[in-house]
Formats: C-alpha cells, structure tokens, sequence
C-alpha cells in the first residue's frame, strides 16, 4: 500500500519533469529574444517541434549500423530514467521502499546518454558527427569529475548521496546555516550547469553552422520521431540538472506527506527554482559569447577549482 | 677393490688417451672418446656407490674420495660422457670447415682425455702436494687443447692462460707449502702423510692460525685465479672463447670447480685453525667481486663465448658468496650450484658451439633466428639461458634461492640486496643477447642443414639434469651434500 | 752439521737468492736474467744440500741434486735454445721502468719480513728466515713476469719465483715428501716446454712476440 | 592431426577450467571448508602443499572464469592464423595452471614456483604469436620486469621463510608476527613492487602494453584479465594476511601507498590508453587502469582496517576492490576476446584502418559494445556496480577518516570520476571508430562473422557481465570468504546487500542516517520498460516510411575519408593533458607548383609515456653507457693480468694476514 503509494508519488514526479522539461528550454528562448528586443517564439514552441518531429517520417544514412535507429530511444530511457531520482515534490529522510538511484547513478545515467549518443554520431560516418562526439564527449569528461566532486562536498556533510534523503536532511537545517563549502559549490555547480545543459559559452543551443556544434553535431544524422526523442532527452536532461541544483542546495519546500496544501506549497516552491535558474540561464547566455572549444577547458576548470576547494574545505 | 678405483679411473682415461695417439681413423677415435668417457662415469659412479655406502675411502695413502670428491667426481664424469657425445656432431662440422685438420685429431683427443685424467687426479688427491701438480697437469694439458688451432687468438688465450693460471698455482704451492709447515710443526717432526688433507684437517684446530692465514690467502688468490675469481679472472674469457668448444665447455663446467674444490679443501682447514669469518670473509669479497666485475662485461659482450666465460665468472662468484654466507644452507647451496653450473654451462656452451658453426661468427650481432633454422638448438640456447639466469624450473634458481636465504639468515642484508640487484642487470643483459639471437630472422648465409640428433643426445642428457634438479632433488644427491657439507663446515 | 750454523747458511743463501732475484729485475739484457736465474737456482740447491746435511734427511740431498740438474742446467738450456732458435732482440723492453721495479721491490721485500715477523711460535717449524725471502721471492718473480715484455723473461720470473717455493719448502721441517717434490719438478719442467713451444709457434706464424699479443679484451 | 590436438588440449583446459570453478564455488559457498593438499615432498628443505581458502578460492574463480572462455575460443582462433599452434596450446595450458598454481599455493616455494611458470609460459606466448623483433623486444622487456619483481619478493619471502624455518605460509605468518614494524613495512613495500610489476602498477606498468597485445587474443585475455589479478591476489595475500600485525591496524603507510599507486595508477593508464590506436595496445592500457581501481579499493580497505572502528566500511572497501577484480576479468576479457576476433578476420590490429564492421560483424560488435559499456562504468553493467561501491566507500571514510587521508580518499574519489569519463570517451572511439562509420580498408571490407566457438567464448563473459552487473548480491555471496578470512567482522554480502540481494546498499554510514542504497536490477527494470514506452512512441502515429540517404557531407559525396579517425577523436584531449602526454606531431607538405596548391600532407604524431621516457629510457641508457666505458678500458694485455694478480695478492695479504 505504501509502497504503492510511494511508486505513485514517484511516478508523477517523474511525470512532472518530463513534462515541464520542453518548457523551461521554452522559457529561456523567449528570455533570450526579449533580452535580445525580440518577440520571438511562444514558450510553447518546444512543444510544437516535438509533435512536428513526431509526425514526420525518418531519413537514415545508408552508411548507418543496425545501432542507429535504437540509439534515440535508448537516449531517452536513460535520461528519463534519471528523473525517478530527483525530490522534485516529495522528500522523506524515511527508508526508501524503492532504492531507484542516487546521485553517482543519476549522473552515470547522462554519462549512458552521452556515450550512447556519442556512438550513434560515430554511426553515421561523417565528419560533423565525429567532431561532435568527440567534443562532447571531452566536455563530459570534463564536467563529470567536477560535478562529482560537488555532489560529494555535499553529500560528505549529509553522509549519504541518496539525493531524496539529502535533501530532506537539508531541509531541516535552518535556512541560513550556509558555510563557504557550499558556497563554492553551488558556484561550481552553476558553471557546470551551462556545460551540462549545453549553453554558451560553452554550447550553443540554436546553432546551425556544423562546425560550432557540439551537442547539435551528433543529432545531425537523426529525424524524426529518432530526433524527436532525442530532443526531448535533451529537455529532460537540462531540467534534470536544474533539478539537481535545485535539490542540493535549495531544498525549501519540499513536502513530506501528501497533504494537499504542502503539495501546492511544493509545487510553487520547485516552480520558483526552475524559473531562477531558467533565467540565470538565459542571462548569461545573453551576456556572453560562445568560448573557443579550446577555451572551454579553462572556463570549467573554474568550476573544477571551485568543486574541489569545496569538497577539500568540508574535509579539513 | 673400492680403494683400487680410485687410482683405476684417472689411469684407465690417462690410458685411453696414450692409446688414442695411436689410432687415426676418424670413427675409432670418436667411439673410443665415447667409450672412454662411459667408461669414467661408469667408475666414478662406482666409487660414489662406494663411498656412499661405506664412507670416505683411501688409496695408496695418496688418494682419497670423500662425500665432497664424488660431487666433484661425479660432475666430471658426467660432462666427460655429455661433450664426447656432442663432440661427434661438433668435430663433422669442423672437420667440413677445415677448421680441423683430419691427420692431427688423435692429438686432439688424446689431450682431452689427458686433461680429464688430471681433473680427476685433482679431486681424488688426498694429499695435497698430489693436489697441486694435477692442478698444474689440468694447466698445461688444458693449455695445448686452448691454442689447439694454432691461430694467433688461439695461441695468444693459451699463453695468458698458462702465464696466469701458472701464476697463481705456483701460488697455490706456496699456501700449500706453509699449512703443510704448519701442519709438521703440530703434528712436532715429520709424520706419514703429514701432507694429507685428511690428516691436517684431524689436527687443524691446533694449527698456528697466523700462518694459515697467510697459507689461505695464497691459496685463495691462488686456486682463485684458475677458478676465475675476479679480479684475478682475466685470462678466463680469453682462453674458454678460444677453445674448441667442447673444451670450452669442459673448463667451464668442470676445470674452474676443480680450482674450487681446492679452495674448499683448505676453506675446512682454515675454517677449523682461525675461525670461520675469516676464510668466509675473503670467500664474500670475491665473490661479491666477481659477481660485479662480471656484470658491465656481460651487457656490453658482442661475442657469445666470451659472454659465457664472463657468466662462469658470474657464477663462480655466487659459488664463493654461499661458501661465504656459510652455514649449512650456504655450503649445500653452493655444493649445489657447482654441480648445477656444470651441467648447464657446459650445455649452453655446447648450443652456442653449434650455433657459431651454423653462422660461422661468434658475433651475437650477427646470430639471428636460430629458432627458425634449428629449432631444437633454438630451444636449448634459450632454456639453458633461462636457467643460466636463475628462473625456475631448473637448477640454478634452487641453489641461488639456498645462497640468497643463506645471506639473509647471515644477516649479510647489503650484499644479498647488491646480488640481487646485480643479478637482475645480468639477467637482462643475457636474456637481451638470447632473445635477439633465438627469435627474429636468420641470415640468408647461416647454415640451414638438419640438426644431426645423435650428437644432440649429449645436450638433452644435460638438459634432462638441468631440469630434474630445477623441479625435485634425489634422495641420494641430498643425502651426499647434506654429509659434503657436514665435512667442509664440520 | 749443527743447527744454528745451518741456520746461518740458510740466512746467508736467502740473501744470495734474494739478490739474484734484484739482479734479474734490474738486468737489461736478455742473456744476463736467464745465468741470473740459474745461478739462484745453484744457490738453491746449496741451500737444500746444507738442510740435509742439518737435518740428516737424505731426501733433500736427492732434491738439492735434481733441483741444481733440472733448474740450474736444464731449463736455462732450454731458454737459450730457444733465445737462439729465434732471432729476437736481446735487451729487455720494460712495461715498468727499471728504477720504479726496484723500488716496488723493496717495498715487496719489507712487506715480506713485516709478514714473517708477525708469525707466532711456527717460526721454528722453517728454518731461518726462509719464509719472508720465500715470499719476496715469490712476488718478485711476479713482479718480473708483470714489469718486463718479452716472454722468455716472463718464464724467467715465472722460474724464479718457483724458486722461492721450493725455499721455503725445502725449509719447511724436513722438506716435502720427495715424490712430491719431484712430481712439482717435473709439472715445472712440462710447464716450460709448452711455453717453449707457444712461444715457438708464434714466431713462427706471427712475428711477434707472444708476450704482445692483446687482441684478445673486454 | 594438429588441429585435433589442438582441440583436445582446449577442451582439456575447459575441463580443468569447470573442475577449478566447481571447487572455488565449493569452498566460497561455505559447503568445503579450507581444503589442504601435501604436495609429494620434491625439496629436501621445503616441504610443497597447496593450501585453498577463501581468498584463494575467489581468485580461482576469477582464473576459472576467464579460462572457461579462453579455452572455448582459443582453437578457431588459433586455427585462424597462428604460427605454432601446438606449442601455444602447451604454454597456455602451463600458463593457466601457473596461475591456478599460485592462487591456490599453500607454501613460499609453490608460490614462487608457479609464479615462474606463470611467467615463463606467457613469455613464450608473448614471443610465440609472430616472431618480430618488436615482439622479442616485448618478451624481453616483460621477463625483465617480472624478474625484478621476483627479486624483490624472494627476498621477502626468504627472509620470512629464514625466520620461520620454513616456507609454509603458517611458517611465514608466525614469522611477520615477530617482525617490528619498520622492517615489516620494508617487506611489505617490497612485496608491493614485487607484485607491483606484474600487476603493471603505474610506474612498473612499461612492459604491460607491450607484451600483453604481442600475445595471441585469449592469452591476451588471459595476461590481461588474470593473471594481472594473481598479482593482485600477492599484494591482498601479504598485504592483509601474512604480514599483517595480529593485532591494531595495518600502518597507514601501506594504505597511503597503495591508494595513491592506485589513483596514479588508474588516471595515467587510461589516459594513455586514450592515445592508442592499437585496438590491444588500447586494451592493455585500460588493463592499468582498472588495476588502479582495484588498488584504491584495497589501499582503502588497508586504512580503514581492522581496529579503526569502521569495520563495515573496510569490508565495503574491499568488497568493491575484489568485485572489480572479478569485473575487470569478465569485460577485459571479453572485450580482448572481441579484439581478437576482428584481429583474427581483417588480419589488421590498427583501428584507423577498420570501420563497418558492425554490420559485418554484428554478434562481435554487440559483445563489444556490452564490454565498451561495462567497462566504462555505466549502468547497468557489473563494471558500474563495483565503481559504484567504491565511490561510495571513498565517501564515507572520507568523513570517517578526516584529515589528510580523508583528503587522499575525496582525491581518489575525484580522480575516480575523471577516470570514467576518459573510459567512457576512450571506448566511445575504440567501438565508433572500429565498428561503426564505413570500412576503410580492403580488410575490414571483406570482413565476416568470426565462427560460433569464439563467439561462444564470448558470450559466456558478457553473460557474466550482466549477470555480476543485475544480481549483484548474488555475486556478493562470493565475497563473503575473502572479506570475513583478511578483516573479519560482518562479511560482504551482510554490509552490502543489507535489504536483500537485489539492493546495493553503501554500509557504514554515520549513526542514525540511513545507508545510501540503490538497485540496479530496478533500474536496469525501468531502463527496459521506458526503453519499450519510447520505442512505442516512435513507432506511433504512423508515418512516411523510413527512407535511406548518403550522409551529410556538405554536399560532397561522401567515402570512408570523411570518418573521423581516432586520432581526430583524441585530439581535443591531447591538447588539454598535452602536460602528460608531450605530443609530438610533424606535418610534411608537398606543394605543387605554387606554394598554394598542397599536393600531400602527411601528418605523424606521437604521445610519450613518461614512465617509460623518463626513467626507464634514462636508467637504461645510463646502465649500457658505464657498461661500454668499463669495458673500454680493459686492456688484453698480459702484464695486466699479471699485475693484477699480484696486486691482489698484496692487498690481501696486508689487510687479511694479520688478525
């Protein structure tokens, strides 16, 4: 019963994100056009492309392996996947009666949906695709030891990396009881953030010279609904990582029973994240321009330095 | 009858020789040299079964044969037969070549046997004197046999030989001279063999420790020069390069444990006249000496004889460091690594014989992929290497392994670390040569002719002992090292 | 003939050979070293007959007369004979100079007597002071082989440091047992002919000096 | 007639393979206790036994594995192309024995008997495959580290064998009990290189990338996946059984070690193996690395070791390192095996000359792509179950230790991160640009599908892959033996599968706080069930069919030169670590009649390992240097001789003749 009941909370959460995702890249598209004095496309126009994907048909290179068609679908899984581990509404420093992740999975999860895209852009056999797999895949290297590190400077002070309990564990601390360890690490996490959602200056979402891209570069090859999922991979992906912020270090809110009024009360609460996030995003986006590829390793290593110094100072 | 052996085998081979000057087909030579060396191991081991069974055993009050003689002994008799098998195969090459000439063989031969005549003298002497001048015999015979071919290398090995090693025996006579003083004036007035190892050693603790001392260093750099201890080593390259191979193989596998066996004899009366850190102490530092002296000569060798000699001398020197460490373990490892030594010396120079008549160089640069035109030679050379070098499974790992832990059980930590160190720079420095000579390519000048099997029995008869004592240890053999130990240490 | 007097004579000849020894480093001349060996080989065979006659041991007096034939009379011969076989040249060629080689000499000569004089109660086992010149004999006639060129002059230090063994020996209570002495005479014998006739065979092949040859290193 | 033998000494190598499996399970699942056999005594002063515990019986197990495999796969393959099948058949088996040998040894000299053998019988696999002069260099590089190395462990063992007068490992226990600490941490130091060199630990590791791809596949599996294990199984053996102190800790020297030889270990060997384009080279270089993981688990284990109060944490630690030992052996060797069987089809080991051959070779790229994938440390392969635990034990002792070892352990665990993603980037370009793009050459052009028995060899690791990677528990039952005989208290499978076999469960957390758990088999679960949703989803609404078109090359048509290459691949990571790596790269124009028109350029470029460059060249070049000077001087001339014999002489007798 209880058990059920956690499966349900789990589910819409998850449900929740897969959802929200198209729109928060939605939201940051508009930003960037009015910051930019444009009108610029409604916030629902993820949405749009997804359907239109959706109804399209597939062109598939001839040169592509076996491989490639289960590519987009096996991407999608695996980032959404990654949701079901996030405490979007709902986090109890209880037992978890499903013990679906913690953050090492979470993250190795995006690492399987890099490889696997990284693979399918090998597939096709052409230069943009390899490029493109080769860079992101250096860029994932990259951010992936850091992000790490500052998942671990908060999860030595929680003494787990369940994110639900650490979350909750957070939640009960006084608001303010801050150190510089966390500090450093939410700063590190936001700059990891861009790389990881793929944003200048590291990335550029909306790109369409083959060789700036990154992330673009592998997806040259797919169509279609393929495109499709790997398009909203990519939604559920960034608004995952915001999540992921959001859950370490500003776990305000979260409901731990189901009484309705604590669930609206969650619910605005994780709203308000998405949309300070968002809109960081979308300012510095706007504020910055793309770095040269060979320029990015410095760019991260800030945020590199910063995870450590933050899992060094809450060691010592 | 037992004791009748004992002057019966030297004179039976010395006969051989003598008859051997006689004869000049080619094939008669060969199956006496066969024979002959049958005929010796069949008596020596005779003489171990004797001795054995019964205890150490005399002769004529000159001769004597003791636990430590039959390993000697034994040795002696067992390379005899192994290179006059080899030599049948060998000699057809040579003789092809011309490096031989068909109307001098029977000189050829009958110094061999000369030679192993003295060398079983030389262990067999109870009395030291007698000891000596089969020492100086195995010198001169062995001379002529190193200068055989007349060549200017040839002739030039031979007189340093003879110049050195004569050097150091008259030394040797000398040490020998002044225990035997020593010895008298204990023994108060001239008694019957007052020169016998065997009736010093009775008195040895009442000897005048000073002049053994002075006695033992004499014979220590004496005997040591003929065994090839560094520094005074030198002249060993030279002459085992220059030699014929199977007398090559003959003087590193059993001349230089003669020389030893000397040294061992007069190492017990020292050991019981002044003490054992004296004698062990020199025994350590040449040892160690010739362990290192070896090894730069080893890694920058272009010619494969010398090489091996280089390596004899390698080896000589851990024989000497487990006679230093001392203790039962040092002894019976070194007694050990005699036996081993010979065996796979003498292999591994039989092999390179074969590999030098087939590339016609005794350059390593120019010896490439015996594995391909010879594989049986190919497996030998690197088997007999790998043990040369002290892997297991055969010998010579078993008996370093008794000498390192005797080392350490002496405490004598830094020169085990220095050996071992060493050791490993040798092995590579060996193993580098081999490999690149077994494995890769030949020469399209090498000879590709069928290795003729017959002469290769002499070699896997080795190999066979090799290996056996890489992997298990007779009850027998350990039975006579155990006893040979308990007569050097006491 | 008495003790002490034979121990006088023994001192007195272990300076004569000592001396002859000095006089085959410092000779020059090829012709000089070879009658300077065999003149201390006659003092060694004195030396042995005046110990028979001390110590009543008619072995050495058999040695003394073998040792004069052998030492003294045959082998000097045989290096002549081979000197006049081959035509080479008469003075000796020093590795070492002359003065230096002397100078070591002396030094070899005190560390002998240094040697001898630490020896305890064993002393009287060797008569006189037959033990220190033994040993400076010995090192200098290895000193010869080591400072001097040409072969033969090697098989002449080679002779005279055998000599000083057989002093000592002969000293050595009673002398060896006489078959041995006679078995190291006859291996000294055999030595030198071989020499003889490496010496020979290279000459013959290749004109030069066998003592030259050094192809053969590293 | 060869073929047949061949067959029959395979199958004989399966049997001996199942019955070593048998046992070890026999004896880990508890039913056998410690099984103990006397050896016919063949040394008078040593007396041989075999002697199989629990820590012996996993390691088994792993050898068995990896066997099993080999030995089904090894007869096509060497019916493929190999030289002298008979002779590599013989070595292989001695190989696999050796290796059984030392897992199982029960005395010194056993150990170091078969430790030899194990050797030499890969010696002459390595040598065997193709007689070029690289691979003799290779054989002669490895024997010379593997003799070093047993230098270094006959001293340990002959100086505990002399103090406990035998070489029996009882012996060798009550020896090190007597031992005081600074010479006990010396043996272990040493027995640490010892191992270290077989092990192919950062920097002892030169020999491993040359030797193990000279070897035929299988026994490149073999070199790679065991027996680099039994080396492992050396340092566990010595580090936490004999020479362990009976009571208190182990010195937190050796744990500072080992956690940091590890950590090198593992960073340095993968970012090496990114640089390879020999797909073996590669192989063999991803071999340091996990090496390195399986060491940070153990150095781990060392300092939070018995009496530190953190006892579950130490069982967790280890636990992790022994799981990515049997791990490592399961997608190492599969993925060789794979390597092979491209190798033993295109004839061509250079990944930039083959491509395509995912449709060529579908079941060899499935399995590799299984193996890429374990390997990299993504779920839900075992290779992410066993990096999952160690994280999670690097994170807990970090709190727990504090300070500077707490420090070491969260660098460890960063490193750790790092070295997934380069895994992860490394076997993205060895799968992309070996399978997948178009062929790009002739070889990899006519390729075809390897024979059934290989193919069955690799189906049984890439079973246990997946199995060791889904029910993790149930692999953990295996370590239950090991982890109670070297730290005692609560075994593996207590600590870490606390809430039932199907979740993983980071034991040892602070009091009061719920362990962090998760289950993979869930995961993996929801993985397949949104995997079908997102594959309904495409399928529906109907639509235009699909339609096949050339690739996007900017109009041009497009050929296997537009692929890009592994070096392309690599490239961005070259310039980023160029600190490590010292690239080299020279760029050859030939221009036309104009200095504009490029006829041709050329590209080479190189990366350095630094180990080798920096000590090993120099060591070498120093040693053959002072040899040839010493050599040099030495005069043939006989008056040297002479004077050197009577200086000796003199010397003697003035510094010995008196007392």
């Amino acid at each position: 019963m209880e058990e059920a009941a956690h499966i349900e909370k789990i589910a819409a959460q998850a449900g929740l994100l897969v959802l929200l995702g198209p729109l928060v890249t939605g939201f940051v598209q508009k930003l960037k056009a009015r910051l930019q004095c444009r009108q610029g496309a409604s916030i629902w126009q993820p949405y749009r492309d997804l359907a239109k994907l959706l109804r399209k048909g597939t062109v598939q290179s001839d040169s592509a392996s076996p491989f490639f068609r289960a590519i987009p679908v096996l991407v999608l899984a695996a980032t959404v996947t990654t949701t079901v581990m996030l405490p979007v509404l709902w986090a109890s420093s209880g037992p978890a009666l499903l013990p679906l992740g913690d953050a090492i999975l979470l993250l190795a999860l995006l690492a399987l949906a890099r490889f696997l895209c990284a693979i399918g852009a090998l597939d096709a056999g052409g230069a943009f695709g390899g490029m493109g797999a080769s860079r992101e895949m250096t860029v994932g290297l990259l951010v992936e030891p850091a992000l790490m590190m500052a998942v671990f400077s908060v999860a030595v002070a929680g003494g787990t990396t369940d994110l639900v309990h650490l979350a909750a564990r957070r939640a009960t601390l006084p608001a303010l009881s801050w150190q510089a360890p966390d500090l450093l690490a939410l700063f590190a996490m936001l700059v990891l953030a861009l790389a990881e959602t793929g944003r200048i200056p590291v990335d550029n979402p909306d790109t369409h010279l083959e060789l700036t891209m990154l992330h673009e570069g592998m997806l040259l090859e797919h169509s279609g609904p393929g495109l499709a999922c790997i398009v909203l991979a990519t939604h559920t992906k960034q608004i995952v990582i915001l999540t992921l912020v959001a859950a370490l270090f500003f776990p305000l809110g979260l409901a731990d029973g189901s009484a309705p009024g604590a669930l609206v009360l969650a619910g605005l609460a994780f709203l308000a994240k998405l949309l300070a996030l968002a809109i960081f995003l979308g300012l510095v986006e706007s504020s910055y321009a793309k770095l040269r590829f060979f320029r990015v390793p410095q760019f991260l290593g800030l945020g590199l330095v910063c995870a450590f110094l933050a899992l060094a100072l809450r060691i010592l | 009858m037992a004791s009748s052996l004992l002057w019966l085998t030297p004179l039976l081979s010395f006969a051989v020789g003598l008859g051997m000057l006689l004869v000049r087909d080619r094939r008669v030579l060969a199956t006496l040299d066969v024979a002959g060396s049958l005929a010796v191991l069949g008596l020596t081991l005779a003489i171990t079964n004797r001795v054995v069974q019964a205890g150490p055993v005399g002769a004529l009050g000159i001769f004597r044969a003791d636990h430590v003689a039959v390993l000697f002994l034994v040795l002696i008799g067992l390379l005899a037969v192994a290179v006059s098998i080899a030599t049948v195969g060998w000699m057809r090459q040579e003789l092809a070549r011309g490096h031989m000439r068909a109307e001098r063989l029977h000189y050829y031969y009958a110094l061999v046997h000369g030679f192993i005549a003295t060398m079983l003298v030389t262990v067999l002497a109870d009395n030291l004197g007698v000891l000596w001048i089969a020492m100086e015999g195995t010198t001169i015979t062995s001379a002529l046999l190193v200068g055989f071919h007349g060549d200017k290398h040839g002739l030039e090995a031979a007189w340093k030989y003879i110049i050195v090693t004569t050097i150091g025996i008259s030394f040797g006579l000398f040490g020998t001279v002044l225990v035997y003083g020593a010895a008298a004036h204990a023994q108060g007035g001239v008694l019957a063999g007052a020169m016998n190892w065997s009736s010093i050693v009775a008195v040895a603790p009442h000897l005048d420790p000073g002049i053994i001392r002075i006695g033992f260093i004499f014979v220590i750099v004496g005997y040591g020069t003929k065994a090839g201890l560094a520094p005074v080593h030198m002249w060993l390259p030279d002459a085992h390069s220059q030699a014929p191979t199977p007398v090559s193989a003959l003087l590193s596998g059993a001349l230089i444990k003669c020389a030893l066996f000397g040294i061992i004899r007069f190492h017990t009366i020292a050991r019981a006249a002044c003490g054992p850190e004296f004698s062990q102490g020199l025994l350590l530092i040449f040892g160690l000496l010739s362990v290192v002296v070896a090894t730069p000569f080893i890694l920058a060798q272009h010619d494969l004889k010398r090489l091996l000699g280089y390596h004899s001398v390698e080896h000589v020197g851990i024989i000497a460091l487990g006679l230093g460490f001392g203790g039962r373990l040092g002894t019976y490892g070194a007694l050990l690594h005699v036996i081993n030594h010979g065996v796979t010396k003498a292999l591994v120079f039989l092999v390179a014989g074969d590999a030098i008549a087939r590339y016609d160089t005794r350059d390593m640069r120019m010896i490439r992929g015996l594995m391909g035109i010879a594989p049986l030679a190919g497996t030998l050379l690197l088997m007999g290497a790998l043990s040369l070098a002290g892997t297991p499974p055969f010998s010579i790992f078993i008996s370093e392994l008794m000498v390192i832990q005797a080392g350490l059980a002496a405490g004598r930590t830094v020169v085990v670390a220095a050996f071992l160190v060493v050791v490993v720079i040798i092995f590579a420095g060996l193993i580098h040569h081999v490999g690149q000579m077994v494995f890769g390519t030949a020469a399209a000048s090498a000879s590709r002719e069928r290795e003729a099997h017959l002469p290769m029995l002499g070699m896997l008869l080795l190999v066979a002992a090799m290996v056996l004592l890489g992997v298990y240890m007779p009850a027998g053999l350990d039975r006579v090292l155990a006893r040979a130990t308990e007569i050097i240490i006491g | 003939m008495s003790v002490e007097l034979a121990t006088r004579l023994i001192d007195v000849l272990g300076a004569l050979l000592l001396f002859s020894t000095l006089l085959i480093l410092a000779s020059g001349q090829l012709f000089r070293a070879i009658y300077a060996v065999a003149m201390q080989s006659v003092f060694l065979g004195i030396a042995g007959a005046v110990l028979g006659a001390a110590t009543g041991n008619p072995d050495l007096w058999v040695i003394a007369g073998i040792t004069i034939v052998v030492k003294a009379i045959l082998l000097p011969w045989l290096l002549i004979w081979v000197v006049r076989r081959i035509q080479i040249p008469r003075e000796i060629e020093s590795v070492i100079p002359i003065n230096a080689t002397l100078a070591l000499a002396a030094g070899i000569v005190v560390l002998a007597f240094r040697l001898s004089a630490s020896l305890g109660p064993v002393r009287q086992a060797i008569t006189g002071n037959a033990l220190p010149v033994g040993i400076a004999l010995i090192l200098l006639g290895v000193l010869v082989m080591a400072a001097r060129r040409t072969a033969l002059v090697q098989m002449v230090g080679l002779f005279a440091s055998e000599n000083g063994i057989f002093f000592t020996a002969m000293a050595v209570t009673q002398g060896m047992p006489l078959i041995i002495e006679i078995g190291i005479l006859l291996d000294v014998v055999l030595g030198a002919l071989v020499m003889g006739i490496l010496v020979l065979r290279v000459r013959s092949s290749v004109d030069t000096d066998i003592a030259d040859l050094e192809n053969l290193k590293g | 007639m060869v073929r047949v033998a061949v067959w029959l000494g395979h199958l004989l190598i399966l049997a001996g393979a199942s019955a070593g499996a048998t046992l070890a399970l026999g004896v880990l699942t508890g039913d056998a206790g410690t099984l103990r056999l006397t050896l016919p005594r063949l040394f008078p002063f040593a007396e041989m036994s075999l002697c199989v515990d629990g820590l012996s019986a996993f390691f088994l197990l792993v050898v068995a594995l990896v066997t099993a495999a080999a030995a089904l796969y090894g007869p096509s393959y060497l019916g493929a192309h190999a030289k002298a099948p008979l002779v590599q058949t013989f070595a292989l088996a001695v190989f696999v024995s050796c290796m059984a040998g030392v897992c199982c040894a029960g005395d010194g000299l056993t150990f170091l008997l078969a430790w030899e053998g194990m050797t030499l019988a890969s010696y002459l696999l390595v040598v065997s495959d193709t007689r070029s002069e690289e691979n003799t260099r290779a054989g002669l590089l490895y024997l010379v580290m593997a003799h070093a190395g047993t230098a270094a462990l006959l001293v340990v063992f002959l100086t505990l064998a002399e103090r406990g007068h035998g070489f029996d490992f009882d012996a060798l226990r009550t020896a090190a009990r007597s031992l005081e600490g600074p010479t006990r941490s010396a043996l272990f130091m040493l027995a640490l290189v010892g191992f270290g060199a077989k092990a192919g630990v950062v920097p002892l590791h030169v020999w491993l990338p040359k030797a193990h791809p000279a070897a035929p596949s299988h026994a490149s599996a073999l070199m790679s996946g065991v027996m680099l294990k039994v080396a492992l199984y050396g340092i566990f053996r010595f580090g936490f059984d004999i020479l362990s102190p009976t009571v208190g800790p182990l010195p937190a020297s050796w744990g500072w070690t080992v956690l940091s030889l590890g950590t090198v270990s593992a960073v340095m060997g993968v970012l090496l193996a990114l640089q390879q384009h020999d797909l073996k080279r590669l192989l063999a270089f991803h071999s340091v690395e996990n090496v390195g993981i399986i060491l940070i688990g153990a150095g781990l284990a060392m300092l939070l070791s018995r009496g530190r109060g953190a006892e579950s944490l130490a069982t967790l630690a280890l636990a992790a390192s022994l799981l990515h030992t049997l791990n490592h052996a399961a997608f190492k060797g599969l993925l060789f095996l794979g390597a092979g069987s491209v190798i033993s089809r295109t004839g061509v080991r250079n990944m930039e000359e083959l491509g395509g051959l995912a449709r060529r070779m579908p079941w060899t790229a499935w399995l590799f792509l299984l193996g890429a994938v374990a390997i990299s440390a993504l779920p839900p392969l075992n290779g992410f179950v066993s990096e999952w635990l160690t994280f999670q034990a690097l994170l807990l002792s970090v709190a727990e230790l504090g300070g500077a070892s707490g420090l070491l352990a969260g660098v460890a665990a960063s490193m750790l991160a790092l070295t997934g993603g380069l895994a992860a980037a490394c076997f993205a370009k060895a799968f992309g640009v070996t399978f997948l793009g178009r062929p790009r050459s002739v070889h990899a052009e006519q390729a075809s599908e390897s024979p059934s028995p290989m193919i069955a060899g690799m189906l049984l690791l890439a079973g246990a892959c997946v199995a060791i990677g889904l029910l993790p528990g149930y692999a953990m039952r295996l370590l239950d033996g090991p982890t109670q005989q070297l730290l005692g208290g609560l075994g593996a499978s207590a600590v870490v599968t606390a809430h039932g076999p199907l979740v993983l469960s980071g034991a040892g957390a602070k009091a009061g706080l719920e362990a962090t758990s998760i289950s993979v088999t869930a995961v993996a679960a929801l993985l397949a069930l949104l995997a079908l949703v997102a594959w309904a989803l495409r399928g529906w609404p109907r639509r235009a069919p699909r339609r096949l078109a050339p690739t996007w090359t900017c109009g041009m048509s497009p050929s296997s030169r537009f692929d890009y290459t592994a070096t392309a691949f690599a490239k961005p990571l070259r310039l980023i670590f160029s600190a490590v790596y010292r690239p080299r790269r020279a760029i050859a124009k030939e221009t036309g009649p104009s200095p504009y028109v490029i006829r041709r350029l050329s590209y080479t470029g190189e990366v350095v390992d630094l180990a080798e460059t920096m000590l090993y060249m120099r060591l070498k070049r120093w040693v053959t240097a002072t040899a040839q000077a010493i050599r040099a001087h030495s005069t043939g001339r006989i008056h040297g001789y002479i004077a050197f014999v009577l200086v000796t002489l003199v010397i003697a007798l003035l510094l010995f003749a008196r007392a």
